[in-house]
């Protein structure tokens, strides 16, 4: 399946090509996702999982090499998907410049899920940042330049300290790739491992949108046009989802107990992760502008899942996978809610929408679904993450305990915020008449059904993360079986 | 000697990221962001660093004789990478200062992004 | 600019790398089991053994100037950017790519007076291109060999293209570069999928029996370094046509 | 038996689908409702019914299962309800004829909710019910009305808060009893007890917490008002009767079973220190429910706080921990459903013709609306617990249990609310449908039909249980009987007690009432008619006070009608302001709020936020 790297390079050239293409590039915008997805499917299918792909011919630890296993290909078809569903949203012309940052995106984060080495996933984390950069830019007014100029100062400062993580784990372990640290990083002495692990996951954390990390968030989310919400949202935000389950639970990790060699650091992702949620929770509580609203729901999500997977249980792990998943429909769901409501309404308040609900309920109903399964609540699929997480955190040690209830609190904060919204939506109001396409209305409702399909059937993919925790748990022997298989 | 390089370069890196963090003015924070780069340039290639190291290119039958006593090249090609981001950032990095001027009437990190009655 | 000298953020900022500083300082001075940042490893303990060895393929080969190996590059440094992780390099060039397109983008198109070079520099300005173009040429040339490579190269071409802005001479025209750009880009990847036709992967070296220490050696990497060159010439050039402009 | 739950949520479907066609809709859910109510009906005895749904989800190492089970508890809580739900659900058709929205396809989540909850074998479905409710009621209340918001946000922050501390305690629960079947699991509860009575009491606090939320006693028991006021008034109609006893069922099934066979030691002979918790909390809601209900002047928060009292009658019986008592509770349940069912919709008659709601500006609907009138003389009569009607029965049981106990404080207390209950109740009597008829109301009308008819039902059923008591006691004695309490089959109409020849028999009671009745009517036909003066006359002296710059609703007797007593409890209510603390967290939160956001928009301190993140690591690995 050396292939494999199609996925990376065919967006590249695409990127190239766009800078002739004009008008033709949405088309070939689209070509080239659905290529991407449906070689990620035929991969998926091919049973050939796991395997691994040394670039160039050269061996693991010594080349670059991409490694397909159960969890990358997960992440690698979440991405994709992304890219379709948030592509169909791009109804305006673009400028060429759009296209080739978009190709660009698509290429590094799929790269950045299959990547094998840890210094070529540094560089398609760099290459998403400048694609970000470019395209929250794309709007080049006040707020999308001040946005991201911002965003471009915090992620280079964080990318120097993951640079220098690197250059220390080439220095002691004297290897770049994921297996070959995994399978010695028990060597490493205590404080050197915790100085690395602190300056690697704390620029991981920009991506991952924890506090006090997160500055750039909401900022970004409001400057961007809607289709970059949703590039944030379902590709660099998996992306950043894999890179923490990768690097956090099977790189530097050891005898597979979950941080294990340095206790500390698995605390303080607990503290920051609920200090993240209820920031967040308290900031959308006030906020009128819905996109922020869902910028700041996006940063408690994501703290409820490194919650999950600091805990060091795989039941609770098991929830913070169900959060990802329901957060990555619910928030597509409502990103798209909100771009359609907002042209209608004219202005990004939610308080000039009211009466949008009566009008095309399917939307309003789909954004209620999805509020509702961010909240935990049963019958819509975020409930099964919250449970797993709330009662495994239950046994562990007070600090989880703490955690808990602030998640609990947090989610009556966001039942407020949001069903309030909700209930503008269906609240009586003076629309002008408006022609909004009924396909507008489809892919909102179809998300939702998902949410639904999963929340009250959670067999469907009860079953797929399982393989995946199975994966994480064998590690990091299993992984390194797959990438050096002469050991 | 490589005690010296890295305490130069762990310099380097604390007084841009003092600048980083104390400035307000956006050239200087951009200019702080490179002494970072730079720091961090010379600390991977410190890290590849062995005293009375040669430089790994071959010349001659000689030089293969002396392998082990070469430095090592997978920093320097790190570096080589770390040089380019740096200046890819710099570059557009300072294009947006640019608009931000123009947009924004200043080049102060702390001008108002306040901005009424924004559209879709 | 206001609150530059705020007292508040310097004792902050101070405090804050006070603590770093000695963290580092704690950690260096650990004396804890294991493996630890300060000690001496020598590449021989690394990944890079192999490379100086040139032995990944097979663990016992060796070699000897003049003859061939599994990568035939005289500089190290070199094999291990073109070759060994030749990745990284094609996804570095896509940042530079990237981060232009941006500035580029970004960047106010606004009109700019252009000043009236000197006759000293009018009358060398020819020279001096061609002495650039040409010492930037033996640099990728001898990428291999010395130190150098396609990104200098590329940074020395671009300095004869910023000779002639600065002489007011249209020397090539920017669609002809953002043509160059896009031709070498694809060319760089085609040849990774050529690689992957010929020999089953990816970025493979696919020229094969050449001598270490040979102008023409070293596989692909004189054609990657070529090609990088003038992508990275194309690249830098359009930062200097952004202000070129009138 | 699933299909009790299903045919609700096809419905509920199918109705969302078709939902600007109302005839189909309304004609889909009386079939179901009716389809419901006979399937409940045929379920009665078949107390062994289960219907298990194993799924793959692990919790806690085991493969969680899903289950329904037919409870004799409660089915007896399901059948009852679902009759007055089904009641109600007809007035509702009339009482939104007019409206633009449809409520159909939420009346039928919240039945399948309803049914859900008390067919629930385990506590997950038990809790996926009960959060459903919550929701859907936040919609139901709000009804895209906006002015509704405030209350129904209190009310869902509330709820979301039981919810909470309900999901914590099912998950302590599961944790350490490894089992989530409500019945096993109290069992292994009160096992646990002796080996760590810490989580235990964690436990039962946490699932306490969250039944009284829902039951709205003592320190929650504000929220009907708040939503009373501002919601729909068939939908509170239902909230008030129906859905305020969610929290009193798992009370019943779980609470009570477990705290009555710990070995606590015992208060002065009478009871251990829980069943005064719980005593004294229920206490507290029945004298400050109807303290409050006294000084109310809008007539669906008297309502509201009325129920907070019944409420508190209802944990009464429960803490007396005896089986009379026990009894008594789920009678008053029954009963309490019933009659505020009957008070509630005689409400939302009167606001679908008049638009009021405050008691001092309405006043003489009695001939305008004489079946209205009825209903509400009915259910306030049956709440003062006045023998012919309903309420009487189970009153009595419950003070009989707490004197056999011994529980004096709790008597006094009980005694005390039910004599201000009067109070209340026939004020509110006299401000809505006696004195004087303003003159904006002359052309009110009686209301249509389909608004009657159900009222004329309530009447019925209010008369029947009154006088009957056997129809609700026999289902009920069984129901206890099949559960294994030692109690004896009630008969038709006489009520057993726990002392020796306290036995009464209603029919007798009735017997009285009714020539009583005659009497009255008698006296009425031949005695002297009364006579009508304009209404101002007799307070401004002829004057009109609209001259003077003053509304003259103000000076209606009915306004500030008990200010003797409000003068005398203000104090008291001005320094314990639950309702205040509840408030001040809601709004320190958002205080708070646009300081986070300020921090957000402005994003310049991102880099120093950053360095302030590493510190946090480098000091957290010190310290910790």
């Amino acid at each position: 399946m050396n292939s494999i790297v199609f996925l990376v390079v065919i967006p590249i050239i695409a990127a190239f090509l766009s800078l002739f293409l004009g008008k033709v590039n949405k088309l070939i915008a689209y070509i080239v996702t659905i290529f991407n997805l449906s070689f990620s499917i035929v991969v998926l299918v091919s049973g050939k999982i796991p395997f691994n792909v040394a670039i160039g011919g050269w061996r693991a630890p010594y080349g670059i090499n991409f490694v397909v296993s159960d969890i990358t290909i997960f992440f690698l078809l979440l991405i994709n998907v992304a890219a379709v569903l948030s592509l169909t949203t791009i109804k305006e012309h673009m400028e060429y410049q759009f296209y080739a940052f978009y190709f660009i995106l698509l290429a590094a984060t799929n790269g950045m899920v299959l990547t094998g080495d840890i210094f070529n996933f540094y560089l398609f984390t760099e290459l998403t940042t400048f694609a970000i950069g470019g395209l929250v830019a794309y709007k080049r007014d006040r707020l999308a330049t001040g946005a991201s100029l911002k965003y471009l100062i915090l992620s280079s400062t964080a990318s120097t300290f993951s640079l220098a993580a690197i250059g220390l784990i080439y220095k002691t372990l004297g290897t770049l790739n994921f297996a070959d640290i995994a399978s010695k990083i028990s060597n490493l002495n205590k404080a050197s491992l915790s100085l690395i692990l602190i300056l690697f996951i704390s620029s991981m954390l920009v991506e991952l949108k924890i506090f006090p990390f997160n500055i750039w968030v909401v900022k970004a989310y409001d400057a961007s046009i809607p289709a970059v919400n949703l590039f944030l949202h379902g590709m660099v935000s998996t992306a950043g989802v894999y890179g923490a389950i990768r690097i956090l639970l099977m790189v530097f990790s050891k005898n597979s107990i979950m941080l294990s060699q340095s206790s500390n650091i698995a605390n303080i992702l607990i503290l920051l992760a609920f200090i993240t949620v209820i920031i967040s929770e308290i900031g959308a509580l006030t906020e009128k502008n819905l996109i922020k609203v869902l910028a700041f729901s996006s940063m408690a999500q994501l703290g409820i899942f490194l919650f999950g997977i600091s805990l060091g249980n795989y039941e609770a792990l098991k929830g913070a996978f169900y959060i990802v998943i329901s957060n990555y429909f619910a928030k597509f769901v409502m990103f798209i809610v909100a771009k359609n409501y907002s042209v209608i309404a004219g202005s990004r308040n939610y308080e000039d929408m009211k009466g949008l609900g009566r009008k095309y309920p399917g939307l309003a109903i789909a954004f209620t679904i999805s509020a509702l399964s961010l909240m935990g609540m049963p019958f819509f699929a975020g409930f099964w993450g919250k449970l797993s997480i709330v009662g495994n955190a239950l046994l562990m040690d007070k600090i989880a305990i703490i955690g808990v209830i602030i998640i609990l609190i947090s989610s009556v904060i966001e039942g407020v915020y949001y069903l309030r919204i909700s209930h503008t939506f269906f609240s009586d109001g003076n629309i002008q008449d408006t022609k909004l396409s009924r396909i507008n209305c489809v892919l909102p409702i179809i998300l939702a059904a998902v949410i639904l399909i999963i929340g009250i059937y959670p067999n469907s993919i009860e079953n797929i993360i399982w393989t995946m925790i199975n994966e994480i748990q064998n590690t990091p022997e299993k992984y390194i079986q797959v990438i050096l298989p002469l050991k | 000697m490589t005690q010296v390089f890295i305490l130069s370069s762990l310099s380097l890196m604390f007084i841009g990221l003092y600048g980083v963090l104390t400035r307000k003015n956006l050239l200087k924070i951009i200019i702080a962001l490179n002494i970072i780069e730079t720091g961090i340039n010379l600390l991977l290639v410190s890290f590849g660093y062995i005293d009375h190291g040669i430089t790994p290119i071959l010349t001659s039958q000689e030089s293969i004789l002396n392998l082990n006593k070469m430095v090592d090249p997978v920093p320097q090609a790190i570096v080589l990478t770390s040089i380019v981001i740096g200046l890819g950032t710099t570059a557009f990095a300072l294009a947006l200062a640019i608009r931000y001027k123009i947009t924004h009437n200043s080049i102060s990190i702390n001008a108002s992004e306040e901005e009424e009655g924004r559209g879709i | 600019m206001k609150d530059e000298t705020s007292v508040l953020v310097n004792i902050i900022a101070f405090l804050i790398l006070f603590v770093i500083g000695i963290y580092i300082y704690s950690v260096a001075i650990d004396t804890g089991a294991g493996i630890k940042i300060t000690d001496n490893i020598t590449p021989t303990m690394r990944v890079a053994d192999k490379y100086l060895n040139k032995n990944v393929l097979d663990d016992n080969s060796t070699y000897q100037w003049g003859g061939t190996a599994e990568d035939t590059a005289a500089n190290i440094v070199t094999s291990v950017v073109v070759d060994y992780r030749l990745f990284d390099t094609t996804l570095e060039v896509i940042v530079l790519f990237i981060t232009i397109l941006g500035f580029g983008f970004v960047i106010p198109k606004d009109k700019r007076k252009i000043i009236k070079p000197t006759t000293i520099l009018n009358r060398w300005a020819p020279i001096l291109m061609l002495l650039m173009l040409m010492i930037g040429g033996y640099t990728f040339i001898n990428g291999h060999l010395s130190p150098g490579g396609g990104f200098p190269a590329g940074a020395i071409i671009s300095t004869a293209i910023l000779t002639g802005v600065l002489t007011g001479r249209r020397t090539i025209s920017q669609k002809s570069l953002k043509i160059i750009e896009a031709i070498t880009g694809i060319s760089i990847f085609s040849i990774g999928i050529i690689s992957y036709f010929l020999t089953g992967s990816f970025f493979q070296n696919f020229i094969l029996n050449d001598k270490i220490g040979d102008l023409f050696s070293g596989g692909l990497i004189p054609i990657f370094y070529g090609l990088i060159a003038f992508k990275v010439a194309a690249e830098l050039s359009n930062i200097y046509f952004e202000f070129y402009e009138e | 038996m699933v299909e009790i739950l299903l045919v609700p949520l096809i419905t509920a479907f199918i109705s969302d689908i078709f939902i600007k066609n109302k005839r189909l809709v309304w004609f889909l859910f009386l079939i179901s409702n009716g389809y419901i109510l006979y399937k409940l009906y045929s379920l009665y005895g078949k107390w062994d019914l289960t219907y298990i749904l194993n799924t793959d989800y692990q919790i806690f190492g085991a493969k969680l299962s899903l289950g329904l089970s037919n409870n004799p508890l409660g089915w007896y809580f399901a059948f009852f309800s679902a009759v007055v739900t089904l009641v109600i659900a007809i007035f509702s058709i009339g009482f939104n004829t007019n409206s633009k929205g449809n409520v159909a396809p939420i009346w039928m989540l919240i039945i399948f909710a309803n049914l859900g909850i008390f067919y629930a074998a385990d506590w997950i479905t038990f809790f996926m019910m009960w959060e459903l409710m919550g929701w859907t009621s936040f919609f139901a209340i709000t009804n895209g009305n906006t002015k509704a918001l405030d209350g129904a946000k209190y009310y869902l922050a509330l709820s979301l808060l039981g919810g909470s501390s309900m999901l914590i305690a099912i998950l302590l629960l599961g944790a350490y009893t490894k089992t989530f079947i409500i019945i096993t699991s109290a069992y292994r509860l009160i096992q646990l007890f002796n080996l760590a009575e810490g989580v235990f009491t964690t436990i039962l606090l946490l699932f306490i917490m969250a039944f009284f939320i829902k039951s709205a006693i003592f320190p929650f028991y504000m929220w009907p008002s708040k939503v009373y006021a501002v919601g729909p008034e068939d939908y509170i109609a239902f909230m008030s009767s129906v859905m305020i006893k969610y929290g009193i069922y798992p009370m019943a099934i779980f609470i009570v079973p477990v705290i009555g066979n710990l070995q606590l030691p015992k208060i002065f002979n009478a009871g251990n220190w829980m069943q005064y918790f719980i005593g004294y909390l229920g206490a507290l809601s029945a004298v400050v429910g109807t303290l409050l209900a006294m000084f109310q002047t809008d007539m669906k928060k008297l309502f509201a706080y009325s129920s907070v009292a019944n409420m508190g009658y209802i944990l009464l019986g429960f803490a007396s921990m005896s089986i009379v008592g026990f009894e008594g509770s789920l009678f008053h349940v029954v009963n309490h459903i019933v009659l505020k069912a009957a008070i509630f919709l005689s409400l939302a008659a009167v606001v679908y013709r008049t638009g009021e709601s405050e008691m001092h500006k309405l006043g003489g609907l009695v001939y305008k609306m004489p079946i209205t009138f009825l209903t509400f003389l009915f259910g306030i009569i049956a709440a003062a617990g006045i023998p012919p009607l309903n309420g009487f029965g189970s009153k009595w049981m419950i003070i009989q249990a707490l004197m056999e106990k011994k529980m004096v404080v709790l008597v006094i207390s009980m005694v005390f609310a039910s004599t201000g209950a009067f109070m209340y109740l026939f004020r509110a009597l006299v401000s809505i449908f006696l004195g004087q008829l303003p003159e904006r109301y002359k052309d009110v009308k009686e209301v249509p039909y389909t608004m009657s008819i159900p009222m004329i039902i309530m009447m019925g059923l209010m008369l029947l249980i009154g006088v009957v008591p056997g129809v609700v006691m026999k289902p009920l004695t069984i129901a206890l009987d099949a559960l294994g309490y030692k109690v004896d089959i009630a008969t038709w109409t006489t009520l057993s007690s726990s002392f020796k020849n306290a036995t009464i028999d209603l029919k007798i009671v009735f017997y009285m009432f009714a020539m009583g009745i005659v009497v009255a009517a008698l006296m009425y036909l031949f005695g002297n008619k009364s006579e009508t003066i304009p209404q101002h006359d007799n307070y401004t002296a002829g004057e009109n006070p609209i001259e003077w710059g003053v509304d003259a609703d103000k000076f209606n007797y009915s306004y500030s009608f008990y200010q003797p007593f409000k003068e005398m409890f203000d104090p008291l209510f001005e320094r314990i302001s639950i309702d205040r603390f509840f408030s001040s967290i809601g709004k320190n939160f958002e205080y708070i709020s646009p300081t986070i956001q300020g921090l957000y928009k402005r994003g310049e301190g991102a880099v120093l936020l950053f360095s302030i993140g590493v510190l946090l690591f480098i000091l957290g690995g010190w310290i910790l």
